[in-house]
């Protein structure tokens, strides 16, 4: 019963292309504000948002070695919140 | 048939995915302050990325890359609460106040 | 052009956009960090996993903490505005550059041509590397064929690369001096 | 000339004896009469199934302990008193703890506390201010006692079996996690995999635990944190639905309040579990921790009610002390939520 001219492929890229929309919404929020932590948040939501896409992006172009590429952000992504909050408190106190 | 469950339960996984996205979207959009915000935050964390990752786990099948997926899952369950925190205490020692039902009552501005 | 194309494009248009008219550094570094997330998935999207992977270890990690320890050791406007005054002279030179590129871009081979030199199709008979190999010599008389590919084949490219360095150290060295002599 | 009065708090150090030997020796040199207070703290409620354990043993110090005052002072004028502080109450860390002994000195008309200097109030006392500053806070005098004592790196990364342990744990975990990645068929992946291991466990092994491993709870609290994972999933989904339904209603019916909530889970891994469990539930984020005080802010009056239940707190005590610990009253039965103003914090 797979909908005939529609692929796995295309309905993640698909996916893919609505989660962009998602985070173009979402970045209304880093530009708005009001205030910085505002932003981290916009922008942390934003790393997960680009973990997900990247993912969908691995299954869509059937490329499953773009998972590594999400790995390091899954990884990375909270350095950016943690050290801007930091450094928002502690003024200069990054590392 | 097999191939047409496994069709319809990856766009099953991707909708809801995309919904609980969706919410934590216009939940960021929409609610009053940072703190409220960190919530919706936590939407997309949890089960936006894990439905959407777990269509990605069914559609690769069985093979090595999608152990990633649940590492992926694992990573971003362990470091986003920690960040939502920082940036959480961030604001409470730079000296936001949280908007609560009474502020907005007394129409102070925000 | 997919449609995923189109929407990560305007996201990125977007997140760069923004970080050039933010006026509080702070807030420029973080939308700096969500216009660094588009182009590691447009570079994905491109099937160029390697660039993607230093995108995000340095645009997630390194750029931000480098950033915030510029600004940590030099001043941050203290500013009422949130975006910067836009400059009538900036539009006009930032807008012919994109004039320039928009009419030029189309004499370029689209992304998987055939047509495309790299798949033995158009102007050459052979793969580009064995090319290279064989006519360096004719083509430019340089002996060393790494040396004739930077300097000569891609010779502009190796010229704005130098340009970019050579402005980043002039940079670091204004920073430096200002610290030195205040 | 009124007897002499000394306080002497007691924990389980090397130096534990050398002070009590100084405090002995040192009041009998400065009064005719010495009665030595011996008090050990319990960080713990006593009637916890993990606090049992340490209530035992310091009855045992403080049984120990008098007697090594008796046979310092020989024939010398002296009364031992022992006691056991924080039964009744929580003691958070070095504040709470010089406040009990001031308490306690202000009873007993003591004015000198002899100091061990590598008495640790509690279990997560690295990170916050010192014992020493606190007692200056509060005001009690406190001589610090003189002791010889082993350099202090050795105390710190433990006995050779604890070393083993830590190298142990943190090698295969970095090398299966190596093998995740990589090919774990492929001979090249084996070899670099090991020496890569290898490598981080060596040098890393020593900040990655910064407590003792136990080599037969530690396999036990994995385990049991396997079985957390699919309870803490299903938590998440039912607030996940409750939140989305909130922030879909045009109306958007939120109550954002600030809580203050006392969770009886102690140290930095099962806070750090807690915590993070806490602020991945959508419609409850943790804003500050200190130590067991957790400020939380909630968004809708139902995530508060849930967080008040404490199940989630009971999981993470399921965790980490097994099934019994988890059987404890919830956090609004014991009294240990607070609704904060939204402009206090």
């Amino acid at each position: 019963m797979i909908p005939s001219g529609v692929t796995v492929e295309e309905v993640f890229l698909g996916a893919a292309a609505l989660f962009v929309v998602l985070a173009i919404m979402m970045f209304y929020r880093a530009v708005a504000g009001p205030t910085t932590q505002d932003r981290l948040l916009a922008v942390n939501v934003l790393g997960t948002n680009t973990v997900v896409i990247l993912a969908l992006l691995a299954a869509g172009l059937d490329e499953p070695w773009f998972l590594d590429i999400a790995l390091i952000y899954a990884l990375l992504n909270f350095l950016m919140a943690v050290a801007i909050s930091k450094f928002t408190v502690e003024r200069g106190g990054v590392l | 048939m097999i191939e047409s469950i496994r069709f319809w339960a990856i766009i099953v996984l991707i909708a809801f995915g995309l919904f609980f996205t969706f919410v934590s979207a216009m939940g960021v959009l929409r609610l009053p302050d940072v703190y409220a915000r960190a919530h919706t935050a936590s939407q997309a964390d949890t089960l936006g990325a894990g439905l959407a990752l777990a269509a990605v786990a069914l559609a690769l099948g069985w093979q090595h890359a999608t152990v990633y997926t649940v590492l992926l899952l694992f990573f971003v369950f362990i470091t986003n609460p920690t960040a939502a925190h920082a940036i959480a205490r961030s604001a409470a020692e730079s000296g936001i106040d949280p908007w609560t039902k009474e502020s907005e009552e007394e129409g102070e501005t925000k | 052009m997919s449609p995923f194309a189109l929407t990560l494009a305007v996201f990125i248009l977007l997140t760069a956009i923004a970080t050039a008219l933010f006026r509080d550094v702070l807030s420029a570094i973080v939308v700096f960090g969500a216009y660094s997330l588009g182009m590691a998935i447009l570079y994905t999207y491109l099937l160029a996993p390697d660039v993607a992977m230093t995108e995000a270890a340095i645009g997630a990690g390194v750029t931000t903490i480098l950033l915030l320890l510029t600004i940590a050791r030099t001043s941050r406007p203290p500013t009422d505005q949130l975006f910067e005054r836009v400059s009538v002279p900036a539009v006009v030179a930032v807008g012919a550059f994109v004039l320039v590129t928009l009419t030029l871009l189309p004499d370029m081979y689209a992304v998987g041509t055939e047509d495309a030199p790299i798949w033995g199709g158009g102007v050459l008979e052979q793969t580009p590397s064995l090319y290279y190999l064989q006519e360096t010599y004719a083509d430019t008389g340089a002996q060393n064929a790494v040396s004739a590919v930077l300097a000569s084949y891609r010779g502009f490219d190796t010229f704005g690369e130098a340009v970019v360095v050579f402005a980043a150290g002039v940079a670091v060295l204004l920073v430096l001096k200002r610290e030195v002599f205040t | 000339m009124a007897a002499e009065r000394v306080l002497v708090p007691l924990s389980d150090t090397v130096t534990v004896r050398q002070t009590v030997g100084y405090a002995v020796q040192s009041g009998l040199e400065r009064a005719d009469e010495l009665e030595v207070h011996l008090v050990v703290a319990l960080p713990h409620e006593a009637d916890l199934i993990e606090g049992q354990q340490e209530t035992e043993a310091a009855k045992e110090l403080l049984s120990k302990a008098a007697n090594w005052v008796r046979e310092d002072a020989g024939s010398g004028p002296i009364t031992v008193e022992t006691t056991l502080l924080g039964t009744d109450e929580y003691l958070f860390g070095p504040r709470d703890f010089a406040s009990a002994f001031d308490d306690y000195a202000r009873e007993h008309d003591i004015e000198l506390v002899v100091l061990d200097p590598e008495y640790q109030p509690g279990a997560t006392a690295q990170m916050l201010q010192s014992i020493e500053r606190e007692l200056d806070a509060v005001g009690l005098a406190y001589d610090e006692a003189p002791v010889e004592r082993p350099a202090r790196h050795e105390r710190l990364v433990g006995d050779g079996t604890e070393r083993f342990d830590r190298l142990f744990a943190l090698f295969w975990i970095s090398y299966g996690f190596y093998l995740i990645l990589g090919d774990p068929t492929y001979w090249f992946d084996l070899v670099t995999g090991a020496a890569v291991a290898g490598i981080v466990s060596v040098s890393l092994a020593h900040i990655t635990f910064t407590f003792p491993l136990d080599r037969i709870q530690s396999p036990i609290r994995t385990l049991r944190f396997g079985l957390y994972v699919p309870y803490l999933i299903w938590e998440i989904v039912k607030a996940n639905l409750a939140i989305s339904i909130v922030i879909l209603r045009p109306s958007l019916p939120i109550d954002p309040t600030m809580t203050r909530l006392n969770a009886r889970v102690r140290g930095g891994l099962p806070l750090l579990a807690l915590a993070n469990s806490i602020t991945l539930t959508p419609g409850t984020l943790v804003v500050r921790g200190d130590d067991q005080r957790l400020i939380v802010h909630t968004l809708i009056p139902s995530a508060r009610e849930d967080l008040f239940d404490g199940s989630l707190e009971r999981a993470v005590r399921f965790v980490f002390h097994g099934r019994e610990a988890a059987a404890i009253a919830s956090p609004r039965e014991r009294g240990d939520t607070e609704i904060l103003g939204g402009d206090e914090q």
